[in-house]
């Protein structure tokens, strides 16, 4: 699959919380192909940057278009994994896989099996390591339709086998012409990827 | 007694293998026992002069609602068994106790609410024996729950076994104080040390079926337990083996 | 697989793996009513004449403590945040969720009422009225404690805020289903009022939708 | 600083961080009280001859449904793990924690009773044998809920599980309760009656504990 | 402070969960002064192991003791941080800590400012960022008096300084004559540690 390219543009984007001045007049665009990570100490503003764009934390000032096109209208191109599991822990693996891409079991088997919970599928989510967790959210990625990945540090808890797997469908999905957004402590060894460095503005 | 007896005890595989054996003679000695015993008392057994056939009820009510209070006892000691020696076997006999408990307490709920209807005019009336039973139902309810609610199957017996616990030392509480709220019920008409109130020919047959269903019980158990026991051991080789073999 | 249909497949498996949460709310039931008696009396009489209004008071608490966490677990796993990428109207979705709540985890506690019933000599007609009551009143019911689960979402403050807001909400269903009940045991006409009943359940279905999906997008703006 | 005293500055900055978890069961109480007679009948006379009960079934549950996550946000944020490795023992702690929640979260729950009782007009006497049998009887129902929560910690959506399963254990105290209002309504002896509850209250709260902590120690060697 | 020399010994333990043989006669033992780090790849049984020998976990199969005692007696020795958040989200920074540690207002502020949250103290832990809520209970190693630290992936959500603070940390208190076992997916750049690997055992 080759996307259609996308354009994400953020301009003039200021965020405070609790009065605490987190960006100021951000401003920048991505186009099909790149990859930004968003970095920063502790506390920088990163998540709540993420989660501006994904149209998950209100624009307080300035403005975030997809295409030129409120993000509101294009919701639905944009794949967002945060710090939370994302999935139900009381279903399975592979029933929350199917709710979330919409998929039917054979394609979201294969992702299991990408994403090495080969034997997994019908254990609970509840029943998982954290990693394996991770890796469960993670298989989205891999029954994706949308170009615009946000991905709030996806290395988390992931072993170094898991970490080059992502990194590789990563580079895969740029190539189709996607995009993608993360933010991680980890420097990825084998990604091509432009930096956007948060600092404490105060 | 010997540890090694316990020690096979614990065995799931033995246990399945002779368990097999004393379920197909309780099956047995059951049904020949409830065969003549309901025979005899639906069909030999003389009418009430007060209530008529109505009261044939009986030879079902009464011995399932005494084994509805004596599977909790049951219970309870494979409770202490699994906190004293630590045998996962009586946690698969409390699981299988609690499900045929239920089953029994619902069915003298049922047969009781049937036979309230002629004598007493209505299905229900709050009356100690009547509600005490529908708490006991509660609590085997209670314990079901509560396995099914926890996903690690040991986890789910140690929380069971302090919960029967806790119920056993409650039982006689509930019990008393509810017969001292309100009586209605028959007053026990079988007593061990007393003379029936009944004619022989009345209690001969309820005795018969007493008897029945207490080894039909066993049965069922047996039966549960060993399902449960397969469930559990499902990716063990002897199970796997026994799968394959089938 | 639309949308739709995988919102429906998902909230099955839930209710299959927590089959739980279909009966607990009956279990309550039984034992609220059950307590009744205990406590007050166990003389027929006056059982019968305070029966329907006592198991209707118990259904409603059993809806609210049922309802009270509907959004939760998907709300602290992050699966609700999901939502708001899916190709659908948020109250839309919301307002699919309540309908497969009220069937599945309404319909069996109104189920079980009559056993309730008969357990406090309530009369047949009475109990009759009760049962259609409940049915044509819980819809409101459910909507109104579903925005009080999803305005209390977020913080542990926000609690009795969502609570006190419900409070008037169900006020005039009981009324109305009080009115029917009195009638009912009158032998007089129960239409008019059920036709009343019937109104405010379905402009609550229509709208507090609305309202729960606006919650929700409050609730979620605010967590990380 | 000893580890009681921690436990205790602890459990007064979380019932100051959620005052909700303190108003929300006397809300609950308030709404159960104005629902039956608005169910029932405005008839002061029946309100007075069931309301004692009414208000005690209504405590009963408020106090219920307080109890039911008294564990869980400390189990799931990882806290309650750490208490293992404090230098006392788990039933202890799990006891001063009991305690606190009594005093913060059910004594409220009974100062406002009164006000119930005269919205139901409960004559006088009754009420303060009312608030009498609420004070005996709340330990033993507080330690019983407080063993439901911690036997369902585990079950990530245990919901009111806890509640059902303790239910049973409380017909007792229910019952003698009940006979000390019908006592104060007659205006015969209620000393004897209230003696037993006390006891039953006293032994619950020296016991159960140790049940509660076993069951938390459980539910922790299951999690990850 | 230094700590009196402590030893914890392994023997003989194995572990399986959901029919899975996560470790068979696992046997170590580990003095003041050592690190050990417990890899393998995401459910290999790295966490199952910890909270075992925290006593978190019911040993199966084998036996556990700390200077020849059973854990049991010893429990107030070992200071355990999991993948839970550890601090309650409803109560402060400072009170969280002060509840956790036993340590007055002022050591407690200290160790806030030691791990970077220097204006977060009345901060309410839900308030915070990721990285920050972890900081937080990290602090608890600022102001510890148990000489055997079980760290599970204490590194995740931080950012570079306070990994290398954390590094500082731990060496620190080994130099005391404490020992640390932990798990990471990030190789430690600047700990002397010995490494425990958990491969699959089927
Ligand atoms: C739902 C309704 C009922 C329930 C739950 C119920 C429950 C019980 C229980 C628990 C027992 C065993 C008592 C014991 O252990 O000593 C029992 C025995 C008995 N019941 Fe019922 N009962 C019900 C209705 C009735 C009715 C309507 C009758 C007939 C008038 C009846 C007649 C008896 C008799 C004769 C016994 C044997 C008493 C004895 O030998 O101990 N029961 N019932
Ligand atoms: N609550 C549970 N119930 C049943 N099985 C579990 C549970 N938690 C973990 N497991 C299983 O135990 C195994 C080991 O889990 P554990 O959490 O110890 O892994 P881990 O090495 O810490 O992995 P990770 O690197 O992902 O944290 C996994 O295969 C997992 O599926
Ligand atoms: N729910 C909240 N309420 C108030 N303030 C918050 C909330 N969540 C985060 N903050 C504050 O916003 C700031 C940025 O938080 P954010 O989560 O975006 O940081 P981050 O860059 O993602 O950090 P990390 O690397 O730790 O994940 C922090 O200073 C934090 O204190
Ligand atoms: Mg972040
Ligand atoms: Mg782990």
């Amino acid at each position: 699959m080759i996307f259609e390219p996308v354009s994400l543009n953020i301009s003039q984007v200021s965020c405070e919380r609790d009065d605490r001045l987190l960006f100021h007049n951000l401003s920048f665009a991505l186009r099909s192909g790149d990859i930004l990570r968003v970095a920063g100490p502790n506390g920088a503003g990163k998540t709540t940057l993420l989660r501006m764009i994904a149209g998950l934390f209100e624009v307080q000032d300035g403005v975030i278009t997809i295409d030129q096109e409120p993000l509101s209208e294009r919701r639905h191109q944009v794949l967002y994994i945060g710090h939370k599991p994302q999935v139900s822990r009381d279903l399975t693996v592979i029933d929350n896989l199917k709710f979330l891409t919409g998929f039917d079991e054979p394609v979201v088997k294969q992702a299991l099996i990408d994403v090495g919970l080969r034997g997994y599928h019908d254990s609970l989510v509840k029943e998982l390591s954290q990693g394996q967790g991770r890796r469960c959210a993670l298989a989205r990625l891999w029954c994706s339709e949308a170009p615009i990945w946000i991905l709030d540090e996806p290395y988390t808890a992931l072993d170094v086998t898991m970490v080059e797997t992502l990194d590789r469908k990563i580079n895969a999905h740029v190539a189709q012409g996607g995009l993608c957004l993360f933010t991680t402590h980890q420097l990825p060894q084998s990604l091509n990827f432009e930096t956007l460095e948060l600092g404490r503005v105060d | 007694m010997s540890w090694r007896w316990f020690h096979q005890w614990g065995s799931p595989r033995w246990f399945y293998e002779r368990a097999g054996r004393w379920q197909l003679v309780c099956g047995w000695l059951a049904l020949i026992l409830l065969v003549v015993g309901s025979l005899w008392g639906l069909g030999f057994a003389p009418v009430d002069y007060q209530q008529g056939n109505s009261y044939r009820i009986i030879y079902l009510h009464v011995p399932v609602a005494f084994l509805a209070q004596a599977m909790y006892a049951a219970m309870a000691v494979c409770a202490v068994v699994l906190f004293v020696w630590k045998m996962k076997l009586a946690d698969v006999a409390m699981q299988a106790i609690a499900v045929t408990g239920l089953a029994f307490t619902v069915l003298s709920l049922v047969s009781g609410a049937v036979w309230g209807k002629p004598t007493w005019g209505t299905y229900w009336v709050w009356d100690a024996r009547l509600t005490s039973m529908l708490i006991l139902g509660f609590l085997y309810l209670g314990l079901i729950g509560l396995r099914a609610a926890i996903q690690d199957p040991d986890q789910a017996g140690k929380a069971c076994g302090i919960l029967v616990l806790v119920g056993v030392v409650n039982l006689p509480i509930i019990k008393y104080s509810v017969e001292w709220w309100n009586t209605l019920h028959q007053p026990a008409s079988l007593k061990l040390t007393e003379k029936p109130t009944m004619p022989a020919s009345m209690w001969m047959p309820l005795l018969v079926n007493i008897l029945g269903y207490y080894i039909a019980a066993a049965y069922l158990v047996l039966g549960s337990m060993r399902a449960i026991v397969i469930g559990r051991e499902r990716r063990a080789s002897w199970v796997k083996e026994l799968v394959g073999r089938a | 697989m639309s949308i739709e249909k995988r919102m429906l497949a998902r909230e099955l498996k839930l209710a299959a793996a927590r089959p739980g949460d279909i009966f607990k709310p009956m279990w309550f039931l039984m034992l609220v009513i059950s307590m009744v008696p205990l406590a007050l009396s166990p003389d027929s009489v006056l059982l019968a004449d305070i029966g329907s209004a006592m198991i209707w008071v118990a259904t409603l608490l059993a809806l609210l403590l049922n309802t009270e966490h509907l959004f939760q677990s998907d709300f602290s796993d992050g699966v609700l945040e999901q939502w708001l990428f899916l190709d659908r109207p948020l109250a839309w979705l919301v307002g699919l969720k309540l309908i497969v709540h009220w069937l599945f985890h309404v319909v069996p506690l109104i189920c079980i009422t009559p056993i309730a019933g008969l357990m406090l000599s309530v009369p047949t007609d009475v109990l009759i009225a009760l049962l259609m009551t409940l049915v044509v009143a819980t819809p409101a019911l459910t909507c109104f404690s579903g925005l009080g689960a999803a305005l209390t979402l977020g913080s542990s403050r926000s609690g009795i805020l969502g609570v006190l807001v419900m409070m008037p909400l169900f006020v005039p269903v009981v009324i109305l289903a009080a009115g029917v009940l009195i009638r009912a045991t009158d032998g007089s006409e129960i239409l008019p009022l059920m036709a009343l009943l019937g109104a405010f359940s379905l402009v609550a279905a229509t709208l507090v939708p609305i309202a729960v999906s606006a919650a929700i997008r409050l609730n979620i703006g605010g967590s990380n």
